[in-house]
């Protein structure tokens, strides 16, 4: 299929790529929600953080790794992760990439580098140095770097202290990425935190941290490149505070009844695709008829994506035991 | 009396139990918006939202236990206790003894598990005898609203560490509740939904429902089957069991945690060494695979096991006539 | 061949599983000093002492396992482990099977516990049934030099996360360890150390020597026990009990860790399902109290089974005439 | 018995008093490195570190509460533990404080407000919260404060960083007191940290923090003093980073092999006893007799504690059950 999506137009900007892949993210989030009111499994979208998954991954190449949380569609997508066989992964089908075992909480894809996803809030952090100490230590690929993405609630967990520390001690090539969406589950942060921000807790240790604002691809990217940048350089850890807002529920489907609207009304203005549109128009990049094509091909894939996990099989319950044991 | 689900009945015992001690409080992420009419009857002070850090939370509640307080904390999904382990087996549940009784530590935990919402083994992982196993704590997990609201009423009231696991298939089920604020279950009472007298299924939580269903169905072909619903896992009402084993001879254990060094392996090894003269057939544990589970509906569904495998099994261990024909089965067709 | 305690041949097992293979790195807090030899031969980068910090040192080895290294780590004290159990629990123990199939995880945990060292409680829990129960591990506590090496080796080996529980009171104790850097111990095969024909004695970790010590004692007044050491509790070897349980009829099961849902349920519980025909008398748990260990030397040499106990849980067994009499005991007096 | 501890002298000089409880608290712990010698349990002493306990502990009164670890003796016996039964206790014997079953590892003495000892490293930052949430609750006496102290080495647990966020947040009336004594277990602190400082993990937290040299009593006292007025005023939580070195081993018998030695020399010159009694001498508080008296009133007690102690009786083993449950 010769998509738009390695069309010479997207090769040539990456900023229009990255554009197509928030929108692709978008809508492939908003299908789920879609899905879910037919009686799919809930999902937990990042539908309001398009811009932290695509800004961070699009600086980063192969022989870097990821790992991610419950919240992951965005950071697979962004990784180049194939809509098809993640939604049959959503549904619980056999053709997912896991299976049909992990649903939408722990996807992993090892091939594109997203290893050992937990849903387990907290998890990414306590494995992510692990990643970053076989990476250190000659398992991958030379100067590969390791990002763990994670939200503010988990950075109340206390292992977030913890990994910092060892990062910092072990001086491990390990990328610290704080989505910091203003929600853990239906309790505000403000709520949990004294402190309104969490780019402090890690500076206590000593490492370089960045607080952005992450409805802006390009400023994310631009942190992100310079903080990916400074690892391969010395090996030695960073951390980036991405400032966002999480526009959909917890887990779908939710009312949203507990939040404040007005403050959600506030970062809707500053929707990262509508933004990131915005500019490139402003800039002469985005032209109307590249839009629409975009828009055509990216609903093209969520159709294709969708046909394709529902009419995937569901797994053999005979194999309840494969994969328990290696 | 009026109708309840598992849900409302919770609700309505931490209600009452909140209500008659001032100082029982609720802790735990969300709380204040998952039981918002808690919030709204005694306020934020007692109602506590807390950060995500549940071993903090635990560690807290245990603290708060010894000082005076009663608090009740929701750890959400049981697998989140991997966080609350020292906090609720090396502080609650040693400190007492090791102290030489100076504390005390009535506190709650509650935690969901269980199949029904195709979320994987990271929120479905039924690990309730990990804390059997650990001394110093009692361990309930109820299968009917009355129950519910009776043992977490109990279990409130309890100066000990007691943790109540509610398995998510139940959660909307409905059942008469007593609303007399006095209604009390004891922690370490069976109890027995149906009497028999071939077989005894021993079981708790969700699959008491299935070995009901197995009941009625082995019924249909005249075997009479006990069924008991252990309630609370620890302390455990060993008399309950032994008293129905010695009478039907056959033991068959069903749950949906996995087997090795489980609830059933318990059932199944006091039986061997306190009813084994009675015994007439080998004991039989259904239990869930010894795997994780997983997310996908299909392989969740195969992880529980069925009326239609406790029908089976029974049915399996009817025909060994050599000592059953030391004892005749009633309504044996 | 040469004489080790237990701790040398743990050091020998690590050192040559190092030599071998250069993707096996030891973590701990003060590994490099407990294991200078180690840190010596292979240097900071693969004997790595750790802050105070035991859920990411698990989570790392979890990390590292899974690309590409080969990590042991040593959380000291058994008890220790419940701020490990995330890691091991819910990433190691099940993130393999949700991904499909796609993630392997080489790693050994190494805990010690036990009586022997008068530190109560939250240094002294047996606590290896968790880990029995909780899927995807692999657990092993082996009770000789011999076996401490084998085993260590092997579980270096596996592609899953073995958890190795050294039993303290064994630490100083020696035995011939075989030089031979392929001397492989196979996981889930028990150790018949003593053969008998009239009772099984089942056991593992330092109650081993117990059940020797007891199966010497009943030999004198001629009663014969055969004596297992499961070694790997999982994979359990099921086959060497039921066999051994089908030749003797009689089963008692021996160890430290307290009894509710611990091994010994599971290996009744196995015995009354699948050697059931056999059994000539009730199945005997001796297991430490289900209660927290004191510190006093006192209390903590009650919490262990003694040969004594063993012996007279025998001997009340074997007048048991009514079925014993259908099978001869060999030499009985 | 008219003992110098409750004499005029020592009532009208709360230094001289604390000079006396350091001088109690050494000789014990000396003592109970000699009995190990002779096969009694061994212990973790705090020899090097009386500054920080009587420091803290004497600017308290009765209605606080106090949270200690695996290294309590300076702890209990500035509260007013009586030395006998303390080590009866850690021998094992039924007259000790908890009858036998804590050892030296887990003592709580709830008559002197010694609540929940925990030797799991870690283990008293996260039942502290809770402790000082009854306080605040009304469980306690109006006003009091709870004090947790923890090590360099707990520090680094995760639970650290929960606990300061929950005291933050929650605005518990807490004092955090680090005893960074150098040392964890046989791992200088400096292996595992790659920072200098504890307290700015704490500073992230935005609570106030000092640190104070551990091993000047009136610096400690002086800092303690002013927090705990501070939390009795405002509520709020308060952290103290006390530098320090643990002069003995972790746990007697320890060879010290691993220690370097001219680090160590540097601290032995400032042994807090020495530094107290010196300063005492030099403004003329203290008189050569009275220290000599003082001397001979610690030796003496610490003899009978011992006889106390050897002479207490095993705990009953028949009654292996009681105590598991209330
Ligand atoms: C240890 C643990 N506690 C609680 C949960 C339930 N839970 C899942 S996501 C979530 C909110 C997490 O908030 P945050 O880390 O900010 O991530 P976000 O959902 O905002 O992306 C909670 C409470 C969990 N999965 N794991
Ligand atoms: C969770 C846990 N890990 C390890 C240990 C073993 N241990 C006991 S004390 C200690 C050192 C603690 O260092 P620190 O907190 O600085 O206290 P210190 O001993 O220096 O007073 C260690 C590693 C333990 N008791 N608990
Ligand atoms: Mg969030
Ligand atoms: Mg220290």
């Amino acid at each position: 299929m010769n998509t738009l999506s390695n069309s010479p137009l997207l090769e040539r900007q990456p900023r229009l790529h990255g554009l197509y892949t928030m929108m692709l993210i978008r809508a492939y989030e908003e299908r789920l929600a879609l899905l879910q009111q037919n009686g799919a499994p809930g999902t937990c979208t990042s539908v309001g953080q398009e811009a932290c998954a695509v800004g961070v991954i699009s600086t980063l190449d192969w022989r870097d790794r990821i790992i991610t949380n419950h919240r992951s569609a965005a950071h697979l997508l962004a990784r180049g992760a194939d809509p098809q066989r993640l939604m049959a992964e959503v549904l619980g089908r056999a053709d997912g990439y896991c299976g049909g075992h992990s649903g939408s909480l722990h996807i992993s894809v090892r091939e594109l580098g997203v290893v050992l996803t937990s849903t387990i809030v907290g998890g990414g952090l306590s494995l992510a140095p692990g990643v970053a100490l076989a990476q250190r230590m000659g398992q991958g690929e030379e100067g590969g770097v390791v990002v763990v993405f994670f939200g503010d609630g988990a950075a109340c967990e206390g292992i977030l202290h913890e990994s910092l520390n060892l990062a910092v001690q072990w001086q491990l090539p390990l990328l610290f990425v704080c989505e910091n969406n203003q929600w853990q589950a239906y309790v505000h942060r403000l709520e949990t935190m004294a402190d309104d921000a969490i780019y402090r807790w890690a500076c206590g240790h000593g490492l370089e941290t960045q607080r952005i604002d992450g409805n802006d691809v390009d400023a994310v990217s631009a942190a992100a490149r310079q903080s990916v940048a400074a690892i391969r350089a010395d090996g030695r850890p960073r951390f980036l505070e991405l400032l966002t807002y999480r526009q959909r529920g917890h887990l779908e489907p939710d009312d949203l009844a507990y939040v404040d609207h007005a403050e959600r009304e506030r970062w809707l203005k500053r929707d990262p695709l509508v933004l990131m549109r915005e500019r490139l128009r402003a800039e002469g990049v985005l032209q109307d008829n590249d839009l629409a094509a975009m828009q055509q091909q990216v609903s093209q894939r969520i159709d294709a994506a969708q046909n394709f996990a529902e009419s995937s099989a569901w797994p053999d319950p005979q194999q309840l035991l494969q994969h328990v044991y290696a | 009396m009026p109708i309840l689900t598992v849900e409302q009945a919770i609700n309505q015992a931490l209600h009452e139990e909140m209500q008659r001690d001032p100082r029982v409080l609720v802790m735990g992420e969300g709380v204040a918006k998952s039981r918002a009419s808690l919030l709204h009857s005694f306020g934020a002070q007692r109602v506590r939202n807390t950060p995500l850090a549940e071993a903090v939370i635990s560690g807290t509640a245990v603290g708060a236990a010894a000082s005076g307080l009663r608090p009740v904390i929701d750890l959400l999904f049981a697998p989140f206790l991997t966080y609350a382990m020292d906090a609720l087996v090396n502080s609650a549940g040693k400190l007492r003894y090791l102290s030489g009784g100076q504390h005390e530590f009535p506190l709650v935990t509650l935690s969901m598990t269980g199949a029904g919402w195709c979320v994987g083994a990271q929120h479905n992982h039924n690990l309730e005898a990990m804390f059997v196993h650990a001394p110093g704590l009692k361990v309930v997990m109820p299968s009917t609203p009355a129950d519910f609201k009776g043992l977490l009423k109990t279990a409130i009231r309890d100066n000990n560490p007691v943790l109540l696991f509610t398995d998510i298939g139940l959660l909307h089920q409905a059942g008469e509740v007593s609303d007399d604020t006095e209604f009390l279950v004891p922690l370490g009472k069976a109890a027995v939904p149906r009497i028999g007298s071939d077989v005894t299924l021993v079981s708790y939580a969700k699959t008491v429902g299935i070995c009901l269903e197995a009941a009625q169905q082995l019924r249909e072909t005249g075997i009479s089957a006990e069924v008991i619903d252990l309630r609370s896992l620890k302390p455990l009402d060993e008399e309950a069991v032994l008293r129905s084993v010695r009478k039907t001879g056959r033991l068959v254990i069903v749950h949906e945690a996995s087997g090795l060094c489980g609830m059933a392996a318990e059932i199944a090894a006091l039986a061997a060494s306190r009813a084994f003269d009675a015994l007439l057939a080998p004991v039989v544990r259904l239990t869930g695979p010894d795997a994780p589970v997983g997310a996908s509906w299909a392989l969740e569904q195969a992880s529980v096991p069925t009326s239609a495998a406790v029908v089976q099994a029974v049915r399996e261990m009817l025909p060994r006539t050599a000592h059953a024909a030391e004892k005749p089965l009633t309504e044996l067709a």
